[in-house]
């Protein structure tokens, strides 16, 4: 197993660097430019001097290779840094964002905790309905509950975010008054009013987000449970007398679960990804919203990091997965 | 005298079966899956049912749980009368299920029919078994915990303790299947359900497990069902049987009666199919089996010829075991280790011996389906091991297999008449009408409607599926024929017809059989010679007569004792059996086997001196 | 007093990314620096200058101006203090201009400085600005939003190269506005509150703004004027009946203003067929049929511009017909602007001789058809817009092929790129251009000769639609010289209406810029001039 | 009872009871019982046929601008409101402008609805072709699935964003605004969502190879080809079917959250997804046009998942046997 880990992380190694080569390279190709957001009254050459102060002249190869060596080299000094006090970055280059001109690395830092709030807690949500719903669905299938939960989880998965967004902020802002429409980042946690505020903001981006992972996983637990309730074993638990309850709860959804919980694991990157169209709805400037800007903005550097985090983070939670199952289910072993 | 035991008290039946009827409700309607089966059983007392696949012996069996309700089915007559523990006799079909939930696994235990898939695989052996015993008994954790190695050493597990921590992919098939019976034995039982217990195993581990139920019937009393589709098998176990077909009891009498005076013609047909060893004793070509209905019909022994078809000398074959950190080769199954024996045109060369011993490797290797480590297959044309692709292409021709899982081999999306005219195809030989009037030709040769034709292989049942894989090897007009276990999977009735037509064919046509088995009653039926098969080598090779009438080598009379004889009379007792477990086939690489040699007991029969494992 | 009104939300949908708007020229961020740091003057909500770190604005008429206009002289208010108490100082200017003009430092408001060759600080208050030639209007360095004083003592170590890694001055810059930052989440929000040391102790009413970034301009509408979230929405370029649902909830009104904006639609004047080669197309004049008067003024004699206000701009859109429409004394009122009149454009085509000869449906010209390609960037209402237009001037008699490009690389600049509006490989395009400050002197030297783009300037050059006259550069020269502001009136208008009549382009709609803000909210004075925000000191909470 | 079975009755094979037909009658008929299945069969049925024959039906220019007749409201607000403004000649209203609904639905479907079906037939071919490949010829597995692998690590999304910015112009250029977007999404949507069907196809190729029915072939004397034709192929196609259900779908709903972004189609080329995000803004005075292509997404989606539910059980031997 633990070779099996290492040997995947360090397989890992590789794939990142050509990820990250490719990912760069399909930048380089953009016709974009970072200066498009500066207004026309801004002359041409003006314009021009901005970019080479950007450093953007400058041959791909040799941006990627400085690209390389601050985020792998220096952004690391820079974390150890903040969490030691020790000063082995001082005075090296990071990765600059071109719009902001400030690191890319400490905006992203900045926006994470609003991501996980909205999205990690929609995860959270979305996870205890769908579990239950999924195994009662199994357990009487073609029951009423089962119908009508594969009815709601389908249309649930078909309705895009950005039509229930809008929609729920007509009716809980605009009709109801019950919610903010807009997410405040800068709101404190200190008390249980603030909490209770927090939650207010939270509820409508919440909602919509755990309809879909609802729907999705819902569906992966019932197809599991369904699975393993045909299986020999369920009858030999039975032969001996178990309780109904520990038959399913136990016996079956143990085994159920080795699918599903590496699917979740499989769906965490997608947590610090972020909900693009769902935060652009209701303005949680999270990870999601900041990459569209800088895309829109052609932050080369910005969107280069940030795409790059996300492929980190999808690589290892593959591992993750991966090696979960493994845990889960002794019959597999690695090696 | 007023105080004796209750069992011993009341020695009427235990579990009484009352004009039992089972349905399932399917999309297409109520299926019927227990008609009207009536029959008791009592304390001490085994009762086998026996009777083919889907006559309702697992429905039975399920309906005395009140399991068939979680499967679909409903209980819809009779009465299940059950005499409990205490005293009290109750009517199963009228428990709820709370009730029921204490009786099972309580007072009725049961073995189910698929020692791999009955356990959880995510739980161990010990959590599996002490589960049971503490709902039942209330034991606590320690407890249970002894009771559980207790149990575990009476079914004769090797190392208990271990055992107890492991998962049950990490036991063997007979382990697991003991584990099982254990779990059914845990809160003594006072009926034990078997639903054929010993099907997926081999020999040597089927006489052990029913030794080990033999001697726990005794020991504790308990009233044993056990059911069985293996004539053999009852014979050895039985007290009285029950015989069913289609959902129905058609004859119930003691093993005696059954076996020597079967009333029921499907009793008398099925007891006519079962080969029995020993049967042949005394003759030295194979014939076909007597078939009730087909008196009329006279076997006639198998000649063949005695010039060579197929030799294969020193033949190696080795599979990496690949890991470590690089996937690097780091050991080699010795699957098959320097094999030598020779097929003559229109004979059949047995191969036998216990499951991965590499039967099957070896008669792939021949066809060079898997690739062979070293050694030399001559066949009639030519050596098979030096062609390159497109002659050992043209070689196949000549060369075809039959499989071991007739369900397994067939494709399941294809029509019949395409995958019996793919051969033909593939090479050429037939296209258009002809090629019709081949696959035609060929359905009548294996006794098959020519209606059947358009049919897909689900639509046929096991043995017409196995003579579609025959007809599919005939097609090419083959000289030799690899028959992998190609009897094995299927119900005796059904098995007996097969093998008959293998017969027919190779005397009609002089095919080369090399036939793959490890069942001895169908090996002594069909073989010309035999080669017995121990961890990749050959360890006894010679005349079917010689071999059977004749044993040398320890492990070939190892196996035969262990062959349950379909007599009543023959039983064989536990203290016959004694066996070693299979060392492992998995060397380190660079581990050099050494040669095998043989000593000439009598022309032809050779027996491995050299060092074999066993 | 100061403080005593609370918080006060404003909500911009396009994110702020930095507070020194010497490194970004983006509107957002402009106005979103402008609470913080300020210049020495402003302009009003009706385009006059007015001082603000200075009391007094330098003319001639009082001396600040040298009368050859080589030289412009400040003198800042006394005791004017940085929020971090420090005083404000001529030095801090002068830095400001080093800072800017550092060769290597990438500064988007370079053109303030253009013409600049020195800034001199004689004593602590007084600012000299050196100009290398006369200047009749000198109020290009510090003055408006782009160009405010940075705090040298601050940005010292931040020259040249070195700009772009001071994260913590560019997010953080220290001011004399009346607020100060007290968090800065890039592309997302700004945290302020009043500044202990702004000069006017009852100023700002408000203790503390919430700055929101981000999100679309209907949800910025909805927070202010329908659910009262915010208090103040930026530029909510939505169609008319969306505002006016917006409105009808009642929790805020929009407010519009107009500057100099112009949408339009350039002509080209050079030939932009593909069979061309790139160093010929949209480089070799004339175009084929563009350059005839008949043919573009008929087509501008086709568009019923009321209806494009209604439909595309509503209360934020005018119909004009000139180039400069804003201020006042450079606009020109051109006659039948305002109808629709297909009959006569039908007419005036026919009259030329342009008429359809092959049955087609489509007029020719010389035998060449009157096919146009007609690109804008994307953006809804541009593409209404289109939509209508094109069928007006099919009406016409016209053939018209729509495309439109992506705003990032429409407008972006790329040499490389065939599709920017630079380029002009198309015949017609439509965009809005508009010049900061009230003086159109520069804007209007989009029309010379050479500013036209071509493959030797890589592309770079003002005048889009190559337009070309002799008349007009000799015109324009004459304006450059010109210190009197009727004169420049007379002059600029003048030119303003030869780029109209002359075929350079057509104007469409005079755009506005509109805003909303709360029902409570007080003091808010639309100015298209300046930051938007340039008057927040003295808004208050309406009780 | 007894009397009626002869011995060798006993002993002969049961027959199937039932007359022998094809597998697709078969599929057919599982399918059948599957009352989702049918329904979402019928939808996308009714749905293809109403783009592909409705413009023909229908044949009001969707783009064509009324101004006079401009936000009308479908003919049913009638039925509640007397004012409200509608006409037959627009049956479902039209916009700000005057353009008709109900065209601009029919062609926003056909543009949805043509995307949906060529991104998923294109990921299907690429995910199929790769699996197969990775499955069946050991040598090319690990390359195949490593490759497979970094498809996966792409950030989907993010990439499906930057290629839009990236290769939108030289596309369009090429084939058109329309013609260029579309192969644009086709194209991205398929390359970056064929991973999961190379995965399952792979996974089941490598568990049919070892079937002993392949082994059969290749003992018969079957060529690789042909193998892979005849034999594996057939056996993978419920997975794939099920795939294609989904993609479908997804293909979908990503063109419209593209559209919602504003990367998506040209403006004046109506799309299902891009009709919802324009209409968002008047979502309460004018409900109907965001539900209308709003319910058109959902209910073709949700037929399509229907149908992919239908179609696995109607595949799968073991539950048609049922
Ligand atoms: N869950 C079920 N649904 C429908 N029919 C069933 C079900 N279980 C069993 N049957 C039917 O009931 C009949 C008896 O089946 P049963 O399993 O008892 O056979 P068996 O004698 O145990 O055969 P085998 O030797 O193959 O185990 C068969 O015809 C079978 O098709
Ligand atoms: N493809 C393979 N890779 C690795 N090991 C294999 C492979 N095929 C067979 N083996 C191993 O080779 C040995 C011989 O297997 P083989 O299938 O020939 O046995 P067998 O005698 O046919 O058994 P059975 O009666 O169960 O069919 C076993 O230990 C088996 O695990
Ligand atoms: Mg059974
Ligand atoms: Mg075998």
């Amino acid at each position: 197993m633990l070779t099996y880990a290492i040997r995947r992380l360090l397989l890992s190694i590789p794939t990142l660097l050509f990820i990250s080569f490719v990912i760069f390279m399909l930048l380089q190709l953009a016709p974009g430019d970072p200066m498009a957001q500066v207004p026309l009254t801004v002359p041409p050459e003006v314009k021009q001097k901005m970019r080479e102060a950007l450093g953007v002249g400058e041959p791909a190869l040799v941006q990627y290779w400085k690209w390389l060596v601050q985020v792998f080299w220096i952004e690391p000094q820079v974390a150890i840094d903040a969490m030691f006090g020790t000063s082995f970055s001082e005075g090296k280059q990071r990765v600059i964002s071109w719009q902001t001109r400030s690191p890319v690395m400490d905006i992203v830092i900045q926006r994470i905790p609003q991501t996980l709030w909205v999205v990690g807690v929609a995860y959270v949500v979305g996870i205890l309905i769908a579990l239950p719903i999924g195994i009662y669905s199994a357990y009487r299938q073609y029951s009423v509950f089962d119908q009508a939960g594969t009815f709601v989880t389908m249309i649930g998965f078909s309705i895009p975010p950005f039509f229930t967004g809008p929609l729920l902020i007509v009716v809980f802002s605009v009709w109801l008054g019950w919610f903010p429409s807009i997410y405040d980042t800068t709101h404190v946690v200190n008390d249980w009013a603030s909490l209770k505020e927090q939650l207010q903001q939270m509820i409508m981006p919440v909602m919509v987000l755990a309809l879909q992972i609802t729907a999705m996983l819902s569906r992966y637990m019932r197809a599991s449970m369904l699975d393993n309730l045909g299986q020999d074993y369920v009858r030999t638990a039975r032969a001996k007398g178990l309780s109904e309850s520990v038959v399913v709860l136990v016996h079956v959804l143990r085994n159920s679960m080795i699918p599903v919980v590496t699917v979740i694991a499989l769906g965490i990157p997608s947590i610090f990804g972020g909900a693009i169209i769902t935060e652009n709805v209701f303005k949680v400037n999270g990870i999601g919203q900041l990459l569209l800007t800088w895309l829109f903005a052609n932050d080369l550097p910005g969107v280069m990091t940030l795409t790059f985090i996300f492929a980190v983070l999808i690589v290892m939670f593959n591992l993750i997965a991966d090696i979960l199952y493994g845990l889960l289910d002794p019959r597999i072993r690695y090696d | 005298m007023l105080d004796a035991a209750p069992t011993e008290k009341n020695t009427g039946p235990v579990a009484k079966i009352e004009k039992l009827r089972v349905e399932f409700q399917t999309k297409d309607g109520p299926v019927i899956g227990v008609e009207d089966v009536s029959f008791e059983v009592g304390a001490g007392e085994t009762v086998c049912v026996v009777g083919e696949s889907g006559s309702g012996k697992s429905v039975s069996s399920l309906s005395l749980m009140r399991l068939v309700e979680y499967g679909g089915g409903e209980i819809s007559g009779g009465r299940l009368l059950f005499d409990r523990r205490n005293g009290e006799q109750i009517d199963l079909t009228t428990v709820d299920q709370n009730k029921m939930r204490g009786i099972r696994g309580d007072e009725i235990g049961m073995i189910f029919q698929e020692p791999m898939t009955a356990l959880n695989p995510v739980f161990t052996v010990g959590r599996q078994l002490t589960e049971g015993l503490r709902v039942h008994l209330g034991l606590n954790k320690d407890d249970a915990k002894e009771r559980a190695l207790d149990l575990l050493r009476q079914v004769r597990i090797p190392e208990p303790e271990r055992r107890l921590d492991q998962y049950p992919h990490e036991l063997s098939g007979g382990m697991r299947q003991r584990v099982v019976i254990a779990m059914a034995l845990a809160c003594k039982p006072r009926l034990l359900i078997a639903d054929e217990p010993t099907t997926a195993l081999d020999v040597t581990i089927q006489a052990e497990i029913l030794a080990l139920m033999d001697r726990l019937k005794r020991e504790t009393g308990t009233a044993v069902m056990f059911i069985t589709h293996d004539m053999a098998v009852v014979a050895q176990m039985a007290d009285r049987v029950v015989v069913m077909f289609r959902g129905n009891k058609v004859e119930e009498g003691t093993v005696e009666e059954i076996f020597e005076n079967p009333q029921h013609p499907y009793t008398q047909a099925l007891l006519a199919a079962v080969p029995k060893l020993g049967e042949m004793t005394g003759k030295d070509l194979p014939e076909p089996m007597r078939l009730v209905g087909q008196e009329d019909h006279v076997p006639q022994p198998i000649v063949g010829t005695n010039e060579t078809l197929l030799k294969v000398s020193n033949l190696t074959t080795r599979f990496a075991v690949k890991g470590g950190f690089f996937r690097r080769t780091v050991a080699n199954v010795h699957a098959v280790e320097d094999l030598s024996f020779t097929i003559n045109k229109g004979q059949t060369l047995s191969l036998v011996g216990e499951s991965g011993c590499g039967k099957s490797t070896a008669g792939r290797s021949i066809l060079r389906l898997v690739e062979p480590q070293s050694g030399q297959v001559e066949f009639d044309c030519c050596d098979v091991m030096s062609l390159d692709n497109k002659a050992l292409h043209k070689v196949r021709q000549d060369m075809q297999m039959i499989f071991q899982d007739p369900f397994a081999s067939l494709n399941p999306q294809m029509s019949l008449i395409d995958q019996v005219s793919e051969p033909m195809l593939n090479y050429g030989t037939a296209s258009g009408s002809e090629l019709h009037d081949r696959v035609a030709n060929l359905f009548d040769r294996v006794e098959l409607p020519r209606s059947f034709m358009r049919r897909y292989p689900h639509e046929l049942s096991g043995g017409q599926r196995q003579r579609i894989a025959i007809a599919r090897a005939l097609a090419l007009n083959p000289k030799l024929i690899v028959a992998d276990e190609a009897v094995s999977a299927l119900d005796v009735s059904v098995q007996a017809q097969v093998i008959n037509l293998m017969m027919e064919l190779q005397a009609e046509l002089g095919l080369g059989y090399l036939f793959i088995s490890h069942d001895m009653a169908v090996v002594e039926r069909v073989s010309h010679h035999v080669g017995v098969m121990y961890l990749g080598r050959i360890v006894e090779l010679g005349p079917r007569r010689a071999v059977f009438e004749n044993p040398q080598h320890a492990y070939t009379k190892a196996l035969m004792s262990a062959v349950p004889i379909a007599d009543p009379r023959k039983r064989k007792s536990e203290k016959d059996l004694n066996f070693k477990p299979i060392p492992s086939p998995i060397h380190p690489v660079g581990y050099q086997a050494g040669p095998s040699e043989y000593k000439e007991v009598s022309p032809g029969h050779k027996v491995l001196i050299s060092d074999s494992g066993y | 007093d100061r403080g005593s009104d609370g918080e006060v939300k404003i909500i911009y949908w396009q994110a702020p990314s930095i507070l020194n708007p010497f490194l970004s020229g983006g509107t957002k961020d402009v106005e979103s620096a402008s609470m913080i740091i300020e210049p020495l003057a402003r302009y009003n909500e009706k385009g006059e200058l007015v001082p603000w770190l200075v009391n007094e604005v330098p003319t001639v008429a009082n001396g600040g101006v040298s009368e050859d206009l080589m030289s412009i002289t400040w003198k800042l208010t006394p005791g004017l203090k940085w929020s971090d108490g420090s005083a404000l100082t001529s030095a801090d200017v002068a830095f400001t201009y080093e800072y800017c003009t550092h060769p290597e430092g990438g500064c988007a408001q370079l053109t303030k400085f253009e013409g600049v060759t020195a800034v001199e600080t004689p004593d602590d208050t007084t600012v000299i600005i050196k100009f290398a030639s006369a200047t009749p209007n000198p109020y290009g360095p510090f003055v408006g939003g782009e160009s405010p004083i940075l705090q040298k003592a601050q940005f010292s170590s931040c020259l040249g190269a070195a700009a772009s890694t001071c994260t913590e001055q560019n997010f953080n810059p220290i001011g004399t506005g009346p607020f100060v930052v007290d968090e800065f989440k890039p592309n997302d929000v700004i945290v302020m509150s009043a500044n202990d040391n702004y000069r006017d102790p009852a100023k700002p009413a408000f203790a503390k703004v919430t700055f929101k970034g981000g999100g679309s301009a209907a949800a910025s509408g909805t927070a202010v004027m329908e659910t009262g979230e915010f208090d103040y929405g930026w530029n909510l370029q939505l169609a008319p009946d969306v505002i006016a649902k917006m409105e009808k909830a009642g929790k805020g009104k929009p407010v519009a203003g107009f500057g100099p904006l112009l949408e339009r639609i350039m002509l080209n004047n050079t030939n932009p067929s593909a069979e061309l080669g790139p160093e010929e197309r949209s480089v070799i004049r004339p175009h084929p049929f563009l350059s005839d008067p008949a043919v573009y003024k008929a087509m501008s004699m086709a568009i019923d511009r009321p209806l494009l206000v209604e439909v595309g701009y509503g209360q934020a859109g005018r119909v004009s017909c000139s180039w400069v429409p804003a201020p006042d004394a450079f606009a020109v009122d051109v006659e039948g602007c305002d109808v629709q009149d297909l009959d006569g454009a039908k007419k005036m085509l026919d009259d030329a001789g342009i008429v359809d000869t092959d049955g087609d449906g489509v007029r020719e010209k010389d035998g060449v058809p009157l096919s146009i390609l007609y690109q804008t960037s994307t953006n809804a209402v541009r593409q209404d817009f289109q939509a209508l237009i094109k069928d007006w001037w099919e009406q016409i008699g016209m053939e018209v092929e729509l495309r439109n490009v992506d705003g990032s690389v429409f407008f972006g600049g790329d040499a490389g790129s065939p599709d920017t509006f630079q380029k002009f490989y198309a015949d017609v395009e439509m965009y809005a251009n508009t010049f900061n400050g009230t003086d159109p002197q520069a804007y209007l030297g989009n029309g010379l000769c050479d500013k036209a783009p071509r493959p030797e300037t890589q592309w770079q050059g003002e005048n889009i639609s190559r337009f070309c006259s002799e008349e007009f550069d000799a015109l324009h020269a004459e304006l450059s010289a010109t210190a009197d502001m009727a004169e420049r009136s007379r002059i600029g208008k003048q030119l303003s209406l030869m780029a109209f009549e002359e075929g350079a382009m057509i104007p469409l709609v005079h755009r506005g810029r509109l805003s909303a803000h709360s029902n409570t909210l007080g003091g808010v004075i639309l100015n298209v001039w300046d930051s938007e925000l340039w008057n927040v000191a003295d808004w208050y909470r309406m009780k | 009872m007894t009397e009626t079975i002869a011995p060798i009755e006993a002993l002969k094979d049961k027959g199937p009871d039932k007359p022998p037909r094809s597998r697709w009658k078969d599929v057919w008929d599982q399918f059948t019982k599957h009352k989702g299945a049918m329904f979402g069969l019928g939808f996308l049925i009714f749905i293809t046929l109403a783009v592909l024959i409705g413009p023909l039906l229908w044949s009001v220019e969707p783009q064509k601008i009324d101004i006079r007749n401009k936000n009308m409201r479908p003919i049913y607000t009638a039925i509640w409101d007397a004012d409200a403004k509608v006409g037959w000649e627009k049956p479902l209203g039209s916009d700000q402008l005057g353009r008709d609904q109900l065209a601009q639905i029919l062609s926003g479907g056909r543009a949805s609805m043509a995307v949906g079906w060529a991104a998923m037939v294109l990921s299907l071919l690429i995910g199929t072709a790769i699996g197969v490949a990775a499955g069946y010829y050991k040598k090319l597995d690990g390359l195949l699935m490593r490759t497979t692998d970094l498809f996966l690590a792409l950030p989907v999304l993010p990439l499906l964003l930057l290629a839009v910015t990236l290769f939108r112009q030289p596309l369009t250029t090429a084939f058109g605004p329309e013609g260029g977007m579309f192969i644009l999404i086709v194209s991205i949507i398929s390359v970056t969502s064929w991973m999961p069907t190379a995965r399952i196809v792979r996974g089941d190729v490598l568990a049919i190879k070892e079937r002993e029915f392949v082994l059969a072939a290749r003992s018969i004397g079957t060529l690789p080809g042909k193998i892979i034709g005849r034999h594996l192929l057939p056996n993978v196609l419920s997975p794939i079917l099920v795939s294609a259900a989904l993609g479908l779908a997804t293909a979908i709903i990503t063109e419209s959250a593209l559209s919602f972004l504003g990367v998506g189609f040209p403006s004046d080329f109506p799309t299902w997804g891009k009709m919802l995000a324009d209409a968002v803004v008047r979502m309460e005075e004018y409900p109907e046009r965001v539900l209308l292509p709003g319910i058109a997404i959902s209910l073709t989606v949700l037929s399509v998942n229907y149908l992919g539910d239908g179609l696995r059980d109607a595949l799968d031997p073991r539950i048609r046997g049922r």
